[in-house]
């Protein structure tokens, strides 16, 4: 007869607010295998967990059930403590008295026996509980970071300076990302590129650092310290060892491309280093639009490259990377303004995003950083900004804050004041949102010494007219309607997950949230984890960031990442799949349904009838199963079970609710 | 239940007392569906406490006996959640119970368990609110049904 | 000799004498320790199956329509003992192999399948109703003429019958394997009439061959209940269905397992629900529609009418055409990220 | 065939008479098949709903149950007035959302309120999204290729978007797309939702002016010969205060203002009498005699071709 000891939390008066915790406790104490039952304040606070550590001793008690919030907030405090009472840690069971009672129901009587019924359910599986026991698996010294924008680089420089060999995925030619297409940065208004390339320098000197730009992550096999990544290094069509980036074959290149470095506004060559100080220095060939692909002849950059480094017929090439911990840092794209009708669906070229004013008004821009309308190239002198375009729209955007908008557009609004004397700018804005140090005073620079106009409303419509563009809005201030005639107008459109965000989760195994951007472990307490151990976020692929922002983020992922690296060896899982082979019949289904490749066959020899007999039976790895179960459902003779879940333990509660 | 159906189901259906409530068991992956239990919670949304929440890793693990065995004792409604495909903690599990269930429940029809008896929904840590909104609606629609007594034993 | 058989009575004679010699040449040349097979019964006009050791009893084996049980399952006890077994299969018994070397519990080394082409095999029931007799009074029922002749214990001069159609078993009516695949060898696949009949359309399409199905979907669940309800109140709990069952074939049944205790007892509503829904649920997309499960059922309950709805269901929510021919993987062993969503 | 509840509304007996003849003699054409509501009553709105917001659903949940049959499914709710519209659809959301207030109203109109299932649609919304501009273009006789049409879709269809939300609120399309559908030209233009002062009419006449000469003013310098819309406040709003408006623009403004449904008439070859062309305040005689010039121009091409 197990001997289980229940303890029934407060929580202050989150539980006992809603549950007549001394109805429970008198419940509870009838429950026949319950020796010992007491309720406390606050169980998870050090007096809490030590009255669990004496009760244990004092009642030898053999079975622990806290009832308290949900397991998965303090399962693992939990464990601890009983540990340090002598028990197992698995020995244990906790009841969700809050999440899934106090708080969500009303009526403190139901309540009060809807708590008694999850108790009762805790102690029926309890009772089942054996104890488990973790096993160790060791840790490949690697990381592969995803991603090579501003958070991948600064988190492949710290996990490498940590002393971990780093392998820096970019999907790109060139290292980064959105950071190198800006031009100055708030509030210091420091030039991007100043402070991004010697980074990108840095990291392509890094002793531990191997970068393989122009790839892809496509599979992620294994686990926490053992993952094996595969990487699909695209065909550059260019011999990477060989080229010296002198640029020839750029000058002679007969093609003309839209550049997406420059959001289309300038032209690229088909052959390309996407911009001067990209990292690495290679040219690529975007086979799309190069005419020897596209229609068999020309062959010029060949002809030109000294290097003798065109190699048309490279193929692509997969690589297995082994590493303990990997790095999601695969950034945002720019939310897509063309569903907005009255701002033109994209179609007025003198409509732009703020990403395509950054390369206007940057010096190695299209424009050499004179600020011109796309349609004429004329110098506009009244500018109009709007903020929140996507952002804070519900109806046709996202229902988030983008976070940076507010100040980059006060940026841009200075550096239209600086660059075109005489210049009006107007910003239609909701809220103004300055939170960073340094931040509200840049807000206030922008108004006050640079003049900028802030009407605070939202822009209804925007409609051409005589080369112009009429901007109408509303200035809810002055309670008027806002009519501004403007030779450009700059969107703040909102930042949004990169549109293959979906398939980068499934890939990591990690989830995603409604907007699309991969979710954290915990949003304030684990934010660069993710719920699969051993993938860390950094930067806006977790949500919209700022620089400051996501490169304090990337360092936290790194910090985590190198604290799992430093360590020999881990845990194993202690709920995983066990066999029982003396049911089981050999038919291996459980290894069709499991995810993890953790099941074989292997071969038995017992008796039967005098004569030893070998037949076969399912075997599970421990470090690769991970307790999901699947194989426990395929498995008809119920040989294949789950520890902490099994069968038994599951009928258990189901019956023990239903009494 | 078709109309034809609807007088006997009632007369099936006749509550036992004024405070009949029914009692619906819900199998929730740890990862999704509980996390959303949970965030109802956290978010004070208020649903009808006739659910009893049974945690298990992952809606693979959850065998269709465990249903019978729920509507066996008593149980007036069965619901199996996990997140949504793609979604899976495990990548897969919910595709292999999402086939079985499909397929469970057809059966459960057949021998005449009515349906409405028997939900499985997605619902991903996010969805709060959806964890709240299903038990809602299924409290509503069993209460419609009253106590089941098929496949019940007698107390 | 070698004259084409003028019809299906000298054709299944003949195949009679192929598999009787071919068996007695296996033995004697000590290929195979037991040839499995059926022989008359004492009493009733279906044949019984038959275990042959030695070359003289390979005499006593018959083939043809009184061949109703299934043998496959026998292979399955086999298993543990040294040496081969071949068995004269129609093709239901050349699926259940399939299916259980697929399950990995028959080593296909130890298994020799000699394909018999099949016409369809009787339901005594059905005989006895034609001819207006007890079905224990039948000796031997004999095809002519595409009618049958059904001789009566005591008497000299067969009956006229039916068409042999009008009493085979519906299983065979709706059967497409009468000519069987995936053997080591076929016996008398030279012979016309024979070849002819079994490589017909089965006689009732997928639809016919569900009705009962949809007859019973399109009662109310009050209805569907207490049809089931009927039903499994009449079941014994022998599990005679599990054990003929080719599908079934763990080491270990867990509807006898006590811990966890998946099936009570008591042969009450509940537990026989959870018995037979159990049962349907664990062969479903892996029966092999032989319907040995229905065939032995001493209380007769329509087994195969779960079977069959979970197979259709299956070919209608997951695409696979047939379901009962066992592949590598079984449906519920795979899917489709695109699979159907129905109320999720 | 498709049938359609109909709920015409008091401007569709009085002011906006034309807009229902011209309704009925074009819908077999793309069809629509209109079953009148029997016992109708006024919608709720503009001044019941500006007095009293009890009478204001009362009313509309009253007209609301009207569509609920005895039995079988409700048929869609086809309403072409754009305020009873309004009224209708968002009454049934705040009785939705409010079972407090849903209980006032019910004891108010002594009945339970069974219309929260009826869909109750625009007009624009019916011939966007059900009959479609591909049929409305094949029921076009006579395409009005080279008219310059200014779509004029006011407050009341596209907003609040909770409670419509079949078009964009900002920059609503489905006019344009009819429009095109029957060979006309929707011009770009400003004003296409800014409000016509419709109900400020009585109260604030000169700013009516200024809202109704913005307009107007907008659609002529977008080249329009004529505005199209489909709501009866609007109309009459446009149509009516032309005098005030040009003394407002201190410009002479003429634009003949139609219905959608008349201009459909039209260009699917209606005679103009069924169409009650007529009874417009602002001439449409100079759009007709353009019309006309189109359409034998058409056929001078057609002929010389042949």
């Amino acid at each position: 007869m197990p001997r289980v000891g229940v303890f029934i939390c407060w929580c202050g008066s989150n539980i006992a607010g809603t549950v007549d915790i001394a109805r429970v406790v008198e419940a509870v104490a009838e429950m026949p295998q319950v020796v010992h039952v007491e309720d406390n304040k606050y169980t998870c606070s050090e007096p809490g967990q030590a009255s669990i550590r004496k009760a244990v001793s004092d009642h030898r008690l053999d079975r622990v059930v806290v009832a308290a919030c949900s397991p998965r907030m303090h399962e693992n405090t939990f464990r601890k403590t009983i540990a340090a009472a002598g028990l197992n840690p698995y020995l244990l069971e906790v009841a969700n008295l809050r999440e899934q009672c106090s708080w969500v129901h009303e009526d403190k009587e139901a309540a009060t026996v809807k708590a008694i019924d999850l108790v009762r359910m805790a102690v029926a599986k309890v009772c089942r509980h054996v104890p488990l026991f973790t096993s160790q698996s060791p840790v490949t010294k690697r990381a592969v970071v995803i991603g090579g924008g501003i958070a991948g680089i600064q988190a492949a420089l710290d996990i490498a300076d940590a002393g971990h060999e780093v392998v820096l995925v970019e999907r790109t030619p060139s290292l980064g990302g959105h950071m190198a297409q800006l031009d100055k940065t708030f509030p210091t208004l420091d030039c991007s590129a100043c402070i991004l390339t010697p980074k990108m320098v840095e990291v392509a000197q890094h002793p531990k650092i191997t970068i393989y730009a122009y790839s892809e992550v496509e599979k992620v096999d294994g686990y926490v310290g053992n993952f094996t990544v595969t990487i699909r290094r695209k065909a550059r069509s260019v011999d990477e060892t060989r080229c010296t980036g002198c640029g020839v074959c750029m000058t002679r290149c007969p093609s003309n491309v839209p550049n997406e470095f420059d959001v289309g506004l300038g032209k690229r060559k088909a052959i390309y280093v996407p911009f001067p100080q990209a990292v690495p220095n290679k040219a690529t060939i975007d086979r799309e639009h190069c005419i020897y692909y596209q229609r068999g002849r020309c062959r010029i950059c060949e002809r030109v490259c000294e290097a003798k480094a065109i190699v048309f017929d490279q193929p692509d090439e997969l690589i297995e990377v082994q590493a303990g911990a990997i790095v999601a840092a695969t950034g945002y794209a720019q939310f897509d303004h063309s569903v907005y009708g009255e701002y033109g669906y994209g179609q007025y070229p003198d409509v732009i995003t703020g990403l395509e004013f950054e390369r206007l008004v940057c010096a190695s821009g299209p424009t050499e950083g004179k600020i011109k309308r796309p349609s004429d190239g004329r110098i506009p002198e009244t500018v109009v900004f709007i903020k929140c375009v996507g952002s804070r729209d519900e109806n046709k955007g996202v229902s988030y804050c983008s976070r940076t908008c507010c100040m980059y557009t006060a940026k841009h609004a200075i550096l239209t004041r600086e660059k075109i004397p005489g210049s009006r700018v107007y910003i239609f804005y909701m809220d103004v949102r300055t939170a960073g140090k340094g931040y509200e005073e840049f807000y206030r620079r922008a108004t006050e010494e640079y003049g900028a106009r802030y009407v605070r409303g939202r822009v209804s419509r925007i409609y051409p007219k005589g080369g112009r563009l009429v901007v109408v809005g509303e200035d809810t201030i002055l309670g008027r309607k806002a009519v501004v005639e403007a030779d450009m107008v700059v969107l703040a459109a909102a930042m949004v997950p990169q549109p293959d965000a979906g398939a980068i989760a499934r890939t990591l195994g990690v989830s995603y949230d409604q907007d699309g951007f991969l979710t954290e472990a915990h949003p304030k307490l684990r934010p660069v984890e993710t719920n699969t151990a051993g993938v860390f976020l950094a930067g806006a692929c977790q949500g919209p960031k700022d620089i400051p922002d996501t490169v304090a983020q990337a360092s936290a992922a790194a910090s985590k990442a190198a604290a799992l690296l430093c360590r020999e060896a881990l845990e194993t899982e202690a709920m995983i799949a066990s066999v029982d082979e003396s049911r089981c019949s050999g038919c291996l289904w459980c290894e069709a349904v499991c995810p993890y490749k953790a099941i074989t066959a292997k071969t038995i020899t017992e008796r039967v009838r005098g004569k030893n007999v070998s037949r076969t039976v399912a075997e599970v790895n421990k470090s690769l199963c991970h307790g999901c179960g699947a194989c426990t459902v395929a498995c008809r003779d119920g040989a294949m079970n789950l520890l902490g879940f099994t069968n038994q333990q599951i009928l258990a509660e189901v019956e023990a609710v239903c009494l | 239940m078709s109309v034809a159906e609807a007088p006997e189901e009632r007369a099936a259906a006749e509550p036992e007392s004024e405070a009949w409530q029914p009692k619906i068991v819900a199998f929730c992956c740890n990862w999704c569906s509980y996390a959303g239990a949970d965030l109802a919670g956290t978010s004070r949304l208020h649903y009808p406490a006739t659910v009893r929440v049974v945690r298990v890793p992952c809606s693979g693990r959850v065998n269709p006996r465990f249903v019978i065995r729920a509507f066996q004792r008593g149980a007036d409604g069965v619901l199996v959640a996990g997140c949504h495909p793609g979604d899976c903690h495990y990548s897969t599990g919910n595709y292999y119970a999402r086939r079985r269930f499909l397929l469970a429940r057809r059966l459960l029809e057949y021998m005449g368990i009515d349906p409405e008896r028997f939900w499985v929904k997605w619902i991903s840590g996010s969805e709060g609110p959806k964890f709240a909104e299903v038990i809602r609606e299924m409290s509503a629609a069993i209460s419609a049904l009253g106590p089941n007594r098929k496949a019940r034993e007698e107390e | 000799m070698k004259a084409v058989a003028q019809d299906l009575t000298a054709d299944l004679a003949r195949l009679e004498e192929l598999a009787r010699s071919r068996a007695r040449e296996l033995l004697e040349a000590g290929t195979v320790r037991l040839v499995l097979g059926h022989r008359q019964a004492w009493t009733g006009p279906t044949a019984v199956p038959h275990f042959v050791t030695t070359p003289e009893a390979a005499g006593l084996l018959v083939t043809g329509p009184g061949c109703a049980a299934g043998i496959a399952k026998y292979v399955l006890d086999e298993q543990d003992k040294e040496g081969k077994v071949a068995v004269l299969a129609r093709g239901c018994d050349t699926l259940g192999i399939r299916r259980m070397i697929v399950d990995k519990r028959v080593d296909p080394e130890k298994v020799l399948v000699i394909g018999l082409p099949c016409a369809g095999s009787i339901d005594p029931a059905k005989v006895a109703n034609a001819v207006g007799a007890d079905a224990a009074a039948i000796a031997r029922v004999t095809p002519r003429d595409g009618r049958v002749e059904v001789l009566l214990h005591g008497q000299k001069e067969p009956v006229g019958g039916p068409p042999l159609d009008g009493i085979l078993r519906d299983v065979c009516l709706a059967c497409d394997q009468k000519v069987p695949s995936g053997c080591a060898e076929v016996l008398g696949a030279d012979l016309a009439v024979l070849a002819e009949v079994s490589a017909r359309p089965p006689v009732l399409d997928a639809g016919d061959a569900e009705a009962e199905v949809t007859r019973i979907e399109s009662l109310s669940p009050g209805e569907r209940y207490a049809y089931w309800a009927d039903v499994f109140s009449r079941c014994l709990r022998c599990f005679a269905c599990r054990n003929a069952c080719p599908a079934c074939n763990c080491r270990v049944c867990t509807l006898e397992s006590y811990d966890p205790k998946w099936l009570g007892h008591p042969t009450d509503m509940p537990n026989q629900f959870m018995f037979h829904f159990i049962r349907a649920m664990d062969v479903a997309g892996r029966c092999v529609g032989c319907g040995e499960c229905e065939r032995v059922c001493p209380a007769g309950l329509p087994l195969m009418s779960l079977n069959r709805k979970l197979s259709r269901d299956i070919r209608l929510l997951f695409g696979v055409e047939r379901p009962h021919v066992p592949g590598d993987v079984e449906p519920l062993g795979r899917f489709e990220p695109e699979d159907p969503e129905e109320f999720m | 065939m498709r049938t359609y509840a109909y709920y015409p509304g008091c401007s569709l007996e009085g002011t906006a008479k034309e807009y229902d003849r011209s309704l009925r003699a074009v819908a077999p054409l793309l069809g629509i098949h209109l079953a009148e509501l029997h016992d109708w009553s006024c919608c709720g709105s503009s001044a019941a709903h500006a007095t009293s917001h009890h009478l204001g659903l009362a009313l509309a949940a009253r007209n609301l149950n009207l569509a609920v049959p005895r039995s079988g499914q409700p048929a869609d709710l086809l309403v072409p007035c754009a305020m009873c519209y309004n009224r209708l659809r968002v009454t049934a959301r705040e009785l939705a959302a409010d079972p407090g207030l849903r209980a006032d109203v019910e004891t108010e109109i002594g009945a339970p309120f069974a219309g929260g299932p009826v869909k109750t649609r625009a007009l624009p919304e019916v011939l966007w999204k059900d009959v479609g501009p591909e049929a409305i273009s094949q029921a076009v006789v006579h395409p009005l290729d080279g008219l310059k049409i200014a779509c004029y879709y006011g407050c009341l269809l596209v907003r609040p978007m909770e409670a419509t939300g079949w078009d964009d609120a900002e920059d609503p399309k489905s006019l344009d797309d009819i429009v095109a559908a029957t060979g006309a030209e929707p011009v770009v233009w400003s004003h296409k939702v800014e409000c016509c002062g419709g109900g400020l009419s009585i109260s604030r006449r000169e700013l009516v002016g200024k809202l109704v000469a913005d307009i107007l003013t907008a659609a002529q310098d977008a080249g329009a010969d004529a505005i199209v819309t489909a709501c009866p406040m609007c109309h009459a709003n446009l149509d009516t205060r032309q005098g005030l408006a040009a003394a407002a623009a201190g410009r002479p403004l003429a634009v003949p203002v139609l219905y959608i449904t008349q201009l459909l008439g039209l260009a699917c070859g209606l005679p103009e009498r069924k169409l009650s062309l007529r009874s417009h305040l602002t001439s449409v005689g100079p759009l007709l005699a353009k019309i006309r010039d189109l359409k034998n121009q058409a056929q001078a091409a057609g002929e010389g071709g042949s």
